[in-house]
């Protein structure tokens, strides 16, 4: 069972794309072609070619560079907003499992108002509230993870909660905190993994939605969002400007959705998703 | 002063609460257990049986005292149950483990098999070393037949060898009382014969005593010396097992033993199905009872009858 | 079924009263003062305090908070600080982009879902279904802001045929409007029907597996009616619950679509009127974009309570 | 009027083809009744889904399968679909999940009706409610207009019961059709069969791993293991003869049997994919000699009995 999941396509393919996009994103770090902030009006609004390969934007800088850096500050917003929505959601998901009665409510109630407010248009209140910038969008992203970590963790935990092997654990003199641990967690880990795929893909959505906005990450660090942005008002004269950074959001999103996909029967194969 | 028995079950009345039907409205509870007396001797075996809607897993998870009983007592060696703290359930559980009826559903899936069996240890008798604890894991497997085998899976494994690292798992702490629920229910016949003996062999070499609970009487015949017999969650006889099958007493008894096929036998016309609800005074079977009279709607039947064989039934 | 429609409006009513007190809340804790912003920096400390004064801003939270909750109830919405005309006019307005493109985006949606997804469902593990799934998988991938701009790009430059941006309002005929509202509904309407197609697949190859479908085919039923007149209504409910979820978000989501296309819905007024700090807009529009999540939510809780008499009778 | 012939079925399992059932051999004469007995995996319900056309997708199939003269394996699935319900009727296992939870049990009924005989709406309704009435489920307890979950699943099977024989099949087919039903329900389920049959003049194939719930019901018998038919015959000499040494060992095994205590047979059940060559019983047969292990024992024997063993037990 476990040779065949290694070699579903949607694994391996999402596993590829995501390790192309994590080298991409810490290679420039240290390295890029041209310095993604470096200008030069001689050559604006270039069409690919050697020196150039994705062609320069209205400034004359390198698009490749740039979707390099790019990818690098879209990957850290999602992972941090991811690991604050997890960090929270999680613990109080399983908690409220494993307390039914007034704490599941209280949990769940919190959930419904926080669903209640459109995720990416309170995410937007906060970044211009608190002020723009990298920081603040991870917050408010991370934010809007917590209610989903927190209704998934308990859906999952519920589930195992009602097994027969938590029942005969308690036979056996475990408590509910014991139980949580060495039963309910490792159980649930495969639902929990391929939901932070989903909610990391979403993530660098939401961070683009916002830098196209203008409250992601400020100028002059690079973001794939303000290079939609800046590009939609050249899309006459340079259309591949829009084209590019869009392709670079699509290709993350869709190997970590691919990933996610494969990590579900890799995992856990009896909670196959009909494939 | 006799002996004091290993388990005392007195009175054991639970109810279960159900949704209300609007916020304002008191939650509707519904009784599951009527009141329910049971006695284990020391290393002795005594059978539950009933069919489903009879209350019988309910007994099996409130004796275990998983769940809260409404009234009466659950002592265990002269200790209730519930009058103890948390420590002393949790030394009270070290003498009385269980097995239950799913092979697929009562093994952690994540967790190789000797630390599934090492479970109860780890959690009753946190001082034992990690040594002591493989080795009574390991002599714990070989008495069920799967030596050598902690480190596998449970998917690794047929559904009677399943059952046979449940027993394991019950049996490591040395407890006196097994609680079993449906043990061998999901098993094949071929199978269930192998647990059973298996089952038999341990009670005789570790002087264990079941409490053995099964909706199947054929299976409880061979494995409990005394049965009892629930109704619509009342005890409506007990007894020696041989005397209960030979000679039953209580028109529902005869009923259950009349309706087991037999190899051999010939279909018999079965009591008409006559689900209507039991009348809150009076007999529970009275509705399908087909010797039911006047008094049997208004007085409810007392367990009773001479020494240990005892039936609920005002014709007994 | 009392029972279940008591309870839901209860919750209803309750998580209504606690999204208004939240968002209140915060835009009272939020730095920077109306009123100067809207003075201007240069202004005397006292014309700041008599127009804090006029606006109300000076009195008690808790009787701020009341007299504002009594006005949403009587459909005094408060004058809006920047433009001052009353907000319940400015959200008119918005609401007659907003909602239709939500409607027409949840149309397209669900028109395209159902049958694909059904349709792949029933051809599981066939060419049909690894195709369509491999252009939903995709479909999900694509942000709908960037899909709004490649649809500028296709639709309003290469081939002029429909408006790139903009909204000419109702009045000059329901052509025109729609015409500006067709990019951006596909923009927002394909990739919530790419996840809407991938959850009616799963769902629809759940309830395949089901017992009473292979009942019904032992009873003489064929494949197709077997998968028509049991797996797809068995299905249903965890679709309609998604639909409704996608319609909520359609409704207050679309800010950044909306910016591409420059459409003058809610989303974009909540967006300006944040970075003009007025406040009053961003109250209401928050507390009626959550309340019409809450009440869609409600449909959907009834719809599947309708479609599922175990949930019906149970409560 | 059924006829199988030589049927095998080979399943694809993880992508390696699988052989379930192989050689497998019955006749049904009009009106008769036929036990197929068997542990899991004996492909018992294997050959009861080739019958119907309901084998799970990827499965190949060997040998003949006659009903009325036309073969079922070879019948365009339309054809099929003519038969399945006007012609033969089937009863599943699982009450609790056989029936559509959205659809109310009088409609569940009237399909078949409206299916097959083109009853308008009502005409089928009153049908419908007929058929209930006749399976012992009428007002005031029991209404068309109510869904599944509102019934017990004695109940269930009984609604299952009629829209099978809602067309007046000339075959019923019951794969398991008490086993999760308790011991009281399962007399009143078997009764109410073997009384409809009877009165139709329908013939029954029935599916059970239960030897007493066989001997009381049908007039031959298959017993099956790993997947092919080890001993066959009427009834009454299967039992008095039990020349097969499986065949013995399960009656052995049998709680009801009422012989002692249920003795285990030794090993396992052989993995379908790991099938020994030769007899599959023989690595748990005391009788097993060389030749066992080499070639597979051809079924012999007269219609009345026939046995597949070279060293089969004499008449008891």
């Amino acid at each position: 069972m476990k040779g065949s999941a290694w070699r579903s396509p949607s694994l391996l393919a999402g596993a590829a794309i995501t390790a192309v996009m994590v080298a991409v994103a810490l290679l420039s770090l240290v390295w890029t072609p041209y310095r993604p902030t470096a200008m030069d009006f001689v050559h604006r609004l270039a069409p690919p070619s050697a020196v150039h390969p994705l062609g320069t934007d209205s400034f004359g800088r390198d698009v490749l560079s740039m979707i390099m850096a790019g990818a690098q500050s879209s990957l850290t917003v999602a992972l941090i907003a991811v690991a604050v929505g997890a960090g929270l959601g999680i613990p109080l998901g399983a908690l409220a499992a494993a307390r039914a009665g007034l704490l599941d409510d209280l949990v769940m109630r919190g959930c419904d108002l926080a669903f209640a407010f459109p995720a990416l248009l309170t995410a937007v209140m906060i970044t211009a509230l608190a002020g723009p910038g990298a920081g603040n969008a991870m917050l408010a992203i991370g934010i809007f993870n917590i209610p989903v970590f927190a209704r998934v963790t308990r859906g999952a935990a519920r589930g195992v909660w009602a097994r027969e092997y938590v029942l005969a654990a308690r036979a056996a003199g475990r408590g509910d905190a014991a139980i949580s641990v060495v039963h309910v967690l490792p159980n649930i880990a495969a639902v929990l993994m391929v939901q932070a795929t989903i909610q990391f893909a979403l993530a660098i959505v939401a961070d683009a939605g916002l830098s196209y906005v203008g409250l992601g990450v400020q100028p002059p660090q690079p973001s794939w969002g303000r290079m939609l942005n800046e590009a939609q008002t050249f899309i006459w004269r340079a259309p591949l400007l829009a084209i590019f950074p869009g392709l670079a959001i699509m290709l993350a999103v869709l190997g970590l959705n691919l990933l996610g996909d494969g990590l579900q029967d890799l995992l856990d194969p009896r909670l196959r998703r009909a494939r | 002063m006799t002996e004091t028995p290993l388990l005392e079950v007195t009175g054991l009345v639970r109810d279960y609460i159900l949704i209300r039907p609007h916020p304002f409205a008191a939650a509707p509870r519904r009784r599951v257990l009527h009141g329910i007396d049971l006695l284990v001797p020391e290393g002795g075996s005594l059978g539950i049986v009933g069919e489903s809607g009879s209350g019988k897993s309910t007994l099996a998870r409130t004796v275990l005292a998983l769940e809260p009983p409404q009234g009466g007592q659950v002592r265990l060696a002269g200790q209730d149950l519930f009058a103890l703290g948390r420590a002393g359930l949790r030394a009270a559980r070290r003498r009385m483990q269980a097995v239950f009826q799913d092979p697929y559903g009562s093994l952690d899936p994540r967790h190789p098999v000797g630390r599934i069996v090492a479970e109860p240890i780890v959690a009753l008798e946190p001082g034992t070393g990690a040594a002591e604890r493989r080795a009574r894991v390991a002599a714990m497997l070989e008495d069920v037949g799967l030596a050598g085998m902690a480190g596998k899976y449970p998917h690794e494994f047929s559904g009677g060898q399943r059952q046979r690292i449940a027993i394991a798992r019950a049996l490591v702490t040395r407890p006196a009382l097994v609680v079993a629920d449906e043990p061998v229910s999901a098993l094949d016949v071929s199978v269930q014969a192998q647990v059973l003996a298996l089952m038999r062999e341990l009670r005789a070499r570790h002087g264990l005593a079941w409490l053995f609970i099964s909706h199947d009487l054929g299976v409880v015949r061979w494995i409990t010396a005394r049965v009892a017999v629930l109704y619509r969650g009342r005890v409506v006889e007990e007894g020696p097992t041989a005397s209960v099958f030979d000679a039953p007493r209580h028109p529902y008894t005869q009923a259950l033993l009349a309706a087991m096929p037999r190899i051999g036998g010939q279909r018999r016309r079965a009591a008409p199905p006559v689900d209507a609800d039991p009348p809150a005074a009076g007999c529970a079977y009275a509705p399908r009872c087909p010797r039911a009279i006047a008094r049997c709607t208004a007085e409810r039947p007392v367990l009773d009858g001479d020494g240990s064989h005892r039936a609920a039934c005002h014709l007994a | 079924m009392t029972g279940f429609l008591l309870r839901r409006l209860l919750i209803l009513l309750a998580t209504l009263i606690a999204a208004s007190l939240v968002v209140f809340a915060v835009l009272q804790v939020l730095p920077g003062d109306p009123a100067a912003i809207m003075l201007g920096t240069g202004a005397r400390p006292d014309t700041v305090a008599a127009l804090r004064h006029r606006l109300g801003l000076d009195a008690p939270l808790a009787l701020r908070y009341l007299r504002w909750i009594a006005g949403l109830a009587t459909g005094d919405f408060g004058i809006s600080y920047t433009y001052s005309v009353p907000v319940r006019t400015l959200i008119g307005e918005r609401v007659l982009v907003s909602l239709p493109l939500a409607v027409l985006a949840i149309v397209l949606s669900t028109a395209i879902a159902i049958p694909v997804g059904v349709l792949a469902a029933a051809r599981r593990g066939r060419a049909a279904d690894a195709a369509m799934m491999g252009v939903a998988q995709v479909g999900v991938a694509i942000p709908n802001f960037w899909l709004g701009l490649l649809l500028i790009l296709l639709f309003a430059i290469r081939l002029p045929w429909l408006p790139a941006s903009g909204f000419p309002g109702w009045d000059g005929g329901a052509w025109p409007a729609l015409r500006a509202l067709i990019l951006p509904a596909l923009a927002l309407g394909l990739p919530q029907g790419a996840i809407l197609a991938r959850v009616t697949r799963a769902a629809v190859i759940e309830t395949l597996g089901e017992d009473f479908v292979r009942t019904a085919r032992a009873w003489g039923l064929s494949r197709r009616a077997a998968l028509w007149r049991h797996a797809v209504p068995n299905a249903l409910v965890p679709v309609v619950t998604l639909i409704g979820l996608q319609f909520s978000f359609l409704l207050a989501g679309t800010v950044i679509v909306e910016n591409v296309f420059t459409l003058p819905g809610l989303g974009r007024l909540v967006f300006q009127a944040i970075a003009q700090r007025d406040l009053i807009v961003v109250q209401d529009l928050v507390v009626l974009l959550a309340g019409s999540v809450i009440a869609v939510n409600f449909v959907v809780d009834l719809v599947a309570a309708w479609l599922d008499p175990r949930q019906r009778l149970a409560a | 009027m059924l006829t199988v012939s030589d049927l095998s079925v080979t399943l694809p399992m993880a992508g390696v083809p699988v052989p379930v059932l192989s050689g497998v051999s019955l006749t049904l004469p009009r009106g008769g009744s036929v036990g197929l007995v068997g542990e899991s995996g004996s492909g018992k319900s294997m050959t009861a889904l080739a019958v119907m056309g309901l084998l799970p997708p990827g499965a190949r199939t060997g040998g003949q399968i006659g009903f009325d003269g036309h073969d079922l394996l070879a019948a365009p699935e339309a054809a099929l679909c003519a038969l399945r319900g006007r012609r033969i009727g089937m009863v599943f296992q699982e009450p609790m999940t056989a029936l559509d939870p959205l659809m109310r049990i009088g409609a569940q009924v009237a399909e078949p009706l409206r299916r097959h005989l083109g009853l308008s709406r009502a005409a089928a309704a009153a049908r419908a409610a007929a058929l209930l009435a006749r399976v012992g489920l009428a007002p005031p307890r029991v209404t068309p207009d109510l869904y599944p979950h509102q019934l017990s699943g004695g109940q269930r099977q009984r609604v299952v019961i009629a829209a099978a024989l809602a067309c007046g099949p000339d075959l019923l087919i019951a794969d398991e059709p008490t086993t999760a039903l308790d011991v009281t329900v399962q007399a009143q389920v078997l009764d109410l069969l073997a009384a409809l049959t009877a009165e139709a003049g329908m013939a029954l194939l029935l599916i059970t791993h239960d030897l007493a719930v066989v001997s009381e019901t049908v007039e031959q018998v298959l017993v099956m293991y790993a997947g092919r038919v080890v001993e066959s015959g009427s009834t009454a000499a299967v039992f008095a003869r039990m020349a097969h040494p499986y065949t013995r060992a399960l009656f052995a095994a049998s709680p009801h049997a009422a012989v002692g205590d249920p003795a285990p047979i030794p090993g396992v059940m052989p993995d379908p994919r790991a099938r020994p060559p030769g007899c599959a019983f023989a690595p748990r047969c005391a009788r097993a000699g060389g030749e066992c292990t080499r070639t597979v024992p051809p079924l012999l024997g007269t219609d009345a009995h026939r046995v597949a063993c070279f060293h089969p037990h004499a008449a008891r």
